[in-house]
């Protein structure tokens, strides 16, 4: 079967400015997302998941700037469209599950109005239309009716995340990209969530994007998983084989590192994550490697092929 | 060891250092503006006596009939005189000083009943805290304005500690209010709770642990207590209500309005009260907002890290 | 039989909500009972939800709350005794982990305050050589350069180094049992598995016994020996971990271990969780009954009206359900 | 159950109300009545140098006996404070005036009221509408130049008294026109009636202490606006509405104006419920006609009964504002239920 790129994102840099330089937050990446999968993207604190969505979704605010790079959404670069295009584009064909779903809500409105307002901004159907369109929603995500006429903080968080989802798919998007979108739920609701998000893929065809530092989240929702590392993708590939065989000794690292039932020694990575400020030469996770050679120290690799569908940009790898 | 203690002497320099400069670099230009003028406006009212006796020799600057009355401003006399004859500049600068003395006296007064009252009351929480904060809130909804001018009008021939005595005791709510905010917040920190349990006594986790974070709200709350105080103290004299013995740049455009200044459109009575005035008031607020701008998280999140 | 190490009996908080006359009041814990023995050290997870009060208990065997009834027995002495007359003793055998790494500093300090005021309240040592010499050699032990720490200020460091931080304060103390609130959950995946370690290496090499309170029962059964678990304020199950993982008795510990995201591809979750179940609306107010009720399948009329029993069900083993009656 | 506990709250909350009013007032009548002074004896005395005649000691003496009862100044602080309140509550007097005997002092305020109640709502109103549409605006824009000159002008206005803007328009009025600025309510050729030329010329009367009044009020009210604003800008919400590609002119008004303006409401209620208050300086400054300035004609007066009834209403004022705006704030903002959370 041929894969259809649907996001295209081709060398991209977000950097902050700051009075001790520039924070190189996302440096060089790329990555495609292809239609109806899954694809997770995996990292720990501080490698720049997070500022990646927001300059796809282009919401970088100053100081934050995008030097160069593309993001390409069915064949037009999202940084290039006025924002009155870009406008557009969002939640018709792109949607967005925020981090902060416990925040993300505007407190004092009706959760039925703010779900009509995303659909009345974006179709010209009628409020009565969207009404019911929105309650549809809801039901969908298993929320009762009654939430409707409800208000955001008389809700749970698992709640307040699926009112979101609802939110996300009204106008049945091409694309949903989701920040974190388990974090601070508990173990029940993540559950809920982490299946409501599979099934966007497996019901409407939707091509979602989850960002998460938690592997498990990943390993239990992804199609394919791209693991970032001080600003760059070091791996990419379909999940089964990444974490059957990493290539990437950070991802061996992490997979490692993972407390899992009936495992009994865990290892961890030793060193500490560096700053976006000042990333180390060469191969960015060297100085915490236990294989770096001289080459790894001075010359940056670059995400290669290892097979039809795996990359990674590592020099031992071959 | 030996190697590792002058490591660390070196590195502590340094940091100090760095972190000097980080602090330099993170005042906002408000706070510089504000500091500058503050600087310059508290110059004026220290020096006052030695100007004064550059200007007039001797002679107090509020004894009448020196020069000749309504002089236009001129090289001897910079702002010209009143109707009374006496120099304008050495005049201002007399009101400036006390002024400012009575609005940094009684500001300081306030904020400390505001601390002690604010801490008692967040720290100790429970009885205490419900009884000081009803007396807290009950003096910020009550119109203290016009008790104030009774309590100015009837107690005459006051003198400076009376009058920063009376401000303050109409002033001290609001720092105590703000005070009793942070001492909140700030006690349930994690750090709070460690100071706990490693057996540090209440003294030292307010004053060692609470007290530091708590500073700038301090200065906040004075700046705030000195522009109150300044505030209320002037409001008396301009409509004639103040203590009859001190001028203050209150006094000053209270006569100036009396003398008919204002309706003559002589504006050399006037220049320097109300700029002197606008000085103090200003200085202090762009203080209150740079330190509010920087240690306030909730701006902070918006401007970026 | 040995007197256990720590006791908790009927440990029941109350908070208040609202102003003085509103009169509302919610049970954050109730009538929570449990023991650390004290012949041989044992890591203990208590897991549990959010707003299942795991904190709570924690703040209380800290003495940083009281207890609305109930008692919490360290060595053979309520805590309340040992707080009133030996603080200091109590606090040089009682430690916690907090769970925000960079909370517990105070800003206005460099980071090594924190080691410092250890050391000179606990009277570890009495000059300025011997000090240094302790935190250096406690900083070693848990693989911190000091040239990378000291003299810095806590927004200087990382998260994973400031709760490392923490692990060198407690092996300067060396109490006898570390109260940690979820110790990792705000520092870094790859970081986590030393910080578990460590823990565990502590139990091994110094005796020293810990609670460990999570929501994430992969982290409880990797490093707890036992697993307490915790539902709206009450003990529902306790046993050892792997029983308790692999054969849970009470159906909502049935739930959560059903929930557990296991971070393998090839072992997702076959059966769909039914959205309308997860939450159920009204924040139920258990007076009597089982706190689980409003969402058990199982739930019969005697579940609504009478509090279950703790059943043992086999040494070490209990349950607060009819259904094991 | 809901409706039980909303009577309770309203019932406690209103129960509030009235203690805080007892005690303020009482507060209020204690303080001054405690203020070391004699207005009878200064009254009779001045009515003696007005009348240039000699009155001789036990003379003197029962006069001032006798305007002490008719002022309701007999007898010790308890019997006073009773009959004073006695007569406040059962018969809506406030006692007579010094300033204008043998007026009643609820006249005296009837008639200094209206005047302050026209200037002030109307410039507390408008200053407040303008100040929170310009601060919406430059907070939405914040950072860009037109932000920073505006809130930097904005800064420096609202922190100059107003009396002292009135006296700088006052000046440049006189140098741009060479005139006289209007002082007073109305031209003292016109009665008071209900005609156009009456009206026109209390409107051209009012146009300076408006100006001064409204320049400060508004330059206050932009600030906290911009700031909330600002606030309001970082949080989540806001982000998450501008990714769902909303408008930009239903973000701005039903997501930002609309958190922002809440605290704001609570601010116009209190600043409506002092306008009895009076703008003391500003009546001052321009000689007008109301109740700031018949306050500080009463104090230069010591007019015991003419104070003590302005201050009594500022409180009530004041304290109903905060209670009505406590009761109606629930229906405004649905995070806050009656009773607290």
């Amino acid at each position: 079967m041929e894969k259809v790129k649907l996001l295209e994102v081709k060398n991209l840099k977000v950097y902050y400015n700051s009075i001790w330089g520039d924070y190189k937050s996302v440096d060089d990446v790329s990555f495609i997302a292809y239609e109806g999968e899954v694809l997770s993207i995996a990292g720990e604190s501080g490698c720049g998941k997070s500022t990646l969505v927001d300059g796809i979704l282009g919401l970088i605010k100053p100081p934050g700037y995008i030097p160069s790079g593309e993001v390409i959404f069915e064949g037009k670069d999202l940084l290039k469209l006025s924002s009155e295009e870009l406008r557009k584009i969002r939640w018709t064909k792109i949607a967005y599950v925020p981090q902060g779903a416990m925040n993300s809500l505007n407190p004092v409105i009706k959760i039925e109005e703010q779900m009509i307002d995303s659909i009345l901004d974006h179709t010209n159907i009628s409020r009565e239309e969207a009404r019911k369109l929105a309650i549809s929603r809801l039901k969908e995500v298993g929320l009762p009716v009654e939430v409707a006429e409800m208000y955001p903080h008389e809700l749970s968080g698992g709640m307040k995340q699926r009112v979101i989802i609802a939110t996300a798919i009204a106008l049945k998007p091409k694309l949903v990209i989701a920040d974190e979108p388990t974090t601070a739920l508990d173990v029940v609701a993540q559950k809920g969530i982490l299946q409501l998000l599979r099934s966007l893929k497996e019901d409407y065809g939707i091509t979602v994007i989850v960002v998460s530092h938690d592997f498990a989240v990943h390993a239990q929702i992804a199609d394919r998983i791209a693991i970032m590392y001080a600003g760059k993708i070091v791996e990419v590939g379909p999940i089964y084989d990444v974490f059957k065989n990493p290539l990437h000794p950070y991802t061996k690292g992490l997979i490692s590192s993972i407390p899992v039932i009936g495992k009994s020694y865990i290892k961890g990575i030793p060193g500490l994550a560096p700053s976006p400020l000042n990333w180390p030469s060469g191969c960015r996770f060297h100085p915490r490697c236990p294989f770096a050679s001289e080459k790894c120290r001075n010359v940056e690799p670059i995400l290669k092929e290892f097979n039809s569908e795996r990359y990674v940009a590592c020099h031992l790898s071959r | 060891m030996n190697n590792l203690a002058r490591f660390n002497l070196a590195k502590q320099v340094k940091l100090y250092i760095t972190k000097g400069i980080q602090d330099v670099l993170r005042l906002n230009s408000k706070l510089k503006i504000g500091m500058l003028i503050l600087l310059v406006i508290s110059a004026l009212a220290i020096l006052e006596p030695v100007i004064n006796q550059a200007i007039l020799g001797p002679i107090s600057p509020i004894t009448p009939g020196i020069f000749k009355p309504l002089l236009k401003p001129s090289r001897e006399h910079l702002l010209g005189t009143d109707l009374l004859g006496r120099d304008l500049l050495a005049l201002s600068l007399h009101g400036l000083k006390y002024s400012f003395l009575i609005g940094i006296v009684a500001g300081f007064l306030s904020s400390f009943i505001g601390i002690v009252i604010g801490f008692i009351s967040g720290y100790k929480g429970g009885i205490y805290d419900s009884i000081l904060r009803t007396i807290t809130d009950f003096m910020i909804i009550i119109p203290t304005w016009p008790i104030l001018a009774i309590l100015a009008t009837y107690i005459k021939f006051m003198r400076i500690e009376g009058l920063a005595m009376i401000l303050a005791i109409f002033t001290w709510p609001l720092s105590a209010r703000i005070i009793r905010g942070q001492v909140l917040s700030l006690k349930e920190r994690p750090y709070v709770d460690l100071a706990k349990v490693t057996n540090l006594s209440d003294f030292e986790i307010i004053f060692l642990e609470l007290m530091p974070n708590i500073l700038p709200y301090i200065g906040v709350g004075i700046g705030n207590s000195v522009i109150g105080a300044v505030l209320a103290e002037t409001g008396l004299e301009v409509i004639g209500l103040g203590p009859g013995n001190i001028v203050t740049l209150g006094t000053l455009l209270n006569w100036a309005l009396g003398f008919g200044a204002v309706i003559m459109g002589n504006w050399n009575i006037l220049i320097a009260p109300v700029l002197f005035l606008i000085s103090i008031f200003l200085s202090f607020n762009l203080v209150n907002v740079g330190l509010d701008e920087i240690y306030n998280p909730r701006l902070k999140k918006v401007t970026g890290e | 039989m040995n007197q256990p190490l720590l006791e908790v009996k009927n440990l029941t908080k109350v908070y208040r909500i609202g102003g003085l006359l509103s009169g509302r009041t919610v049970k954050a814990i109730d009538s929570v009972s449990f023991q650390i023995p004290s012949d041989k050290p044992k890591i203990i997870a208590l897991v549990g939800e959010s707003g299942s009060g795991k904190s709570t208990i924690a703040r209380i065997i800290l003495g940083l709350l009281q207890p609305t009834s109930g008692e919490v027995i360290y060595k053979g002495r309520n805590i309340l005794e040992w707080l009133k007359k030996n603080k200091l003793e109590y606090y040089k055998e009682v430690q916690p982990i907090f769970q925000d790494p960079y909370g517990i500093y105070n800003p206005f300090y460099r980071v090594e305050r924190v080691l410092e005021l250890a050391v000179k309240k606990f009277k570890l040592s009495s000059n300025r050589e011997d000090t240094r010499k302790l935190i250096l050699k406690a900083m070693e032990d848990i693989g911190l350069r000091p040239e990378d720490i000291l003299g810095r200020y806590p927004h200087q460091l990382s998260g994973g180094e400031r709760q490392r931080l923490m692990l060198v304060r407690i092996l300067l103390i060396k109490p006898n049992l570390i109260i940690a609130d979820e110790p990792i959950s705000m520092i870094d995946v790859s970081l986590r598995a030393m910080f578990l370690n460590y823990l565990i290496s502590f139990k091994d090499k110094y005796n020293i016994s810990s609670i460990f309170i999570t929501h994430d029962l992969n982290v409880a059964s990797y490093v707890a020996d036992d697993i307490l678990v915790l539902c709206h304020g009450r003990i529902v199950e306790e046993g050892p971990k792997d029983e308790v993982i692999t054969e849970p008795l009470h159906p909502y510990t049935k739930l959560l271990t059903s929930s557990i995201p296991i971070p393998d591809p090839t072992k997702r979750w076959k059966e769909q969780l039914d959205l309308t179940s997860i939450e159920s609306f009204k924040k139920l107010k258990v007076e009597k009954g089982c706190v689980f009720f409003a969402r058990c399948p199982f739930a019969s009329e005697k579940c609504r009206n009478e509090t279950p029993p703790f059943l043992e069900i086999k040494t070490g083993r209990k349950v607060a359900c009819f259904l094991y009656l | 159950m809901k409706r039980r506990s909303l009577v309770t709250w309203l019932l406690t909350r209103i129960g509030w109300y009235i203690l805080t009013l007892w005690s303020a007032v009482t507060v209020a009548f204690i303080t001054f009545r405690l203020v070391p002074g004699n207005p009878i004896g200064a009254y009779v005395t001045q009515l003696m140098q007005q009348g240039k005649y000699e009155i001789n000691p036990v003379e003197a003496e029962k006069l001032i006996n006798e305007y002490k009862k008719t002022f309701g100044l007999e007898g010790d602080l308890l019997t006073q404070y009773i009959c004073y309140f006695k007569e406040v509550i059962f018969h809506h007097n406030l006692g007579v005036s010094f300033i204008s005997f043998p007026t009643p002092v609820q006249v005296l305020i009837i008639r200094a009221l209206p005047w302050t109640i026209a200037l002030l709502s109307e410039t507390t109103v408008f200053s407040w509408l303008l100040g929170n549409i310009i601060g919406i605006i430059v907070g939405w824009k914040r950072g860009t130049k037109v932000d920073s000159v505006v809130t930097s002008l904005a800064l420096v206005f609202s922190q100059i008294p107003y009396y002292i803007v009135a006296v700088v328009l006052i000046l440049l009025f006189v140098y741009i026109t060479g005139t006289l600025p209007p002082r007073g309510a109305y031209s003292s050729t016109l009665y008071p009636e209900f005609s156009l030329t009456f009206f026109l010329d209390v409107a051209y009367h009012a146009v300076l202490p408006s100006l001064s009044l409204i320049l400060v009020g508004l330059c206050g009210w932009l600030i906290s606006m911009r700031s909330l604003a600002v606030s309001i800008l970082g949080e989540d919400y806001l982000l998450f509405a501008q990714a769902k590609g909303l408008k930009e002119h239903r973000i701005l008004s039903r997501y930002l104006f609309r958190n922002a303006l809440l605290p704001q409401i609570t601010g116009l209620a209190i600043a409506l419920g002092s306008i009895v208050n009076g703008a003391y300086l500003v009546e001052y400054v321009f000689n007008y006609p109301g109740m700031g300035y018949l306050f500080v004609t009463a104090l230069g007066r010591l007019d015991y009964n003419t104070i003590q009834g302005c201050v009594m209403l500022t409180i009530f004022t004041v304290l109903t504002a905060i209670l009505l705006i406590d009761i109606t704030y629930p229906l405004l903002d649905p995070r806050i239920r009656y009773g607290g959370e």
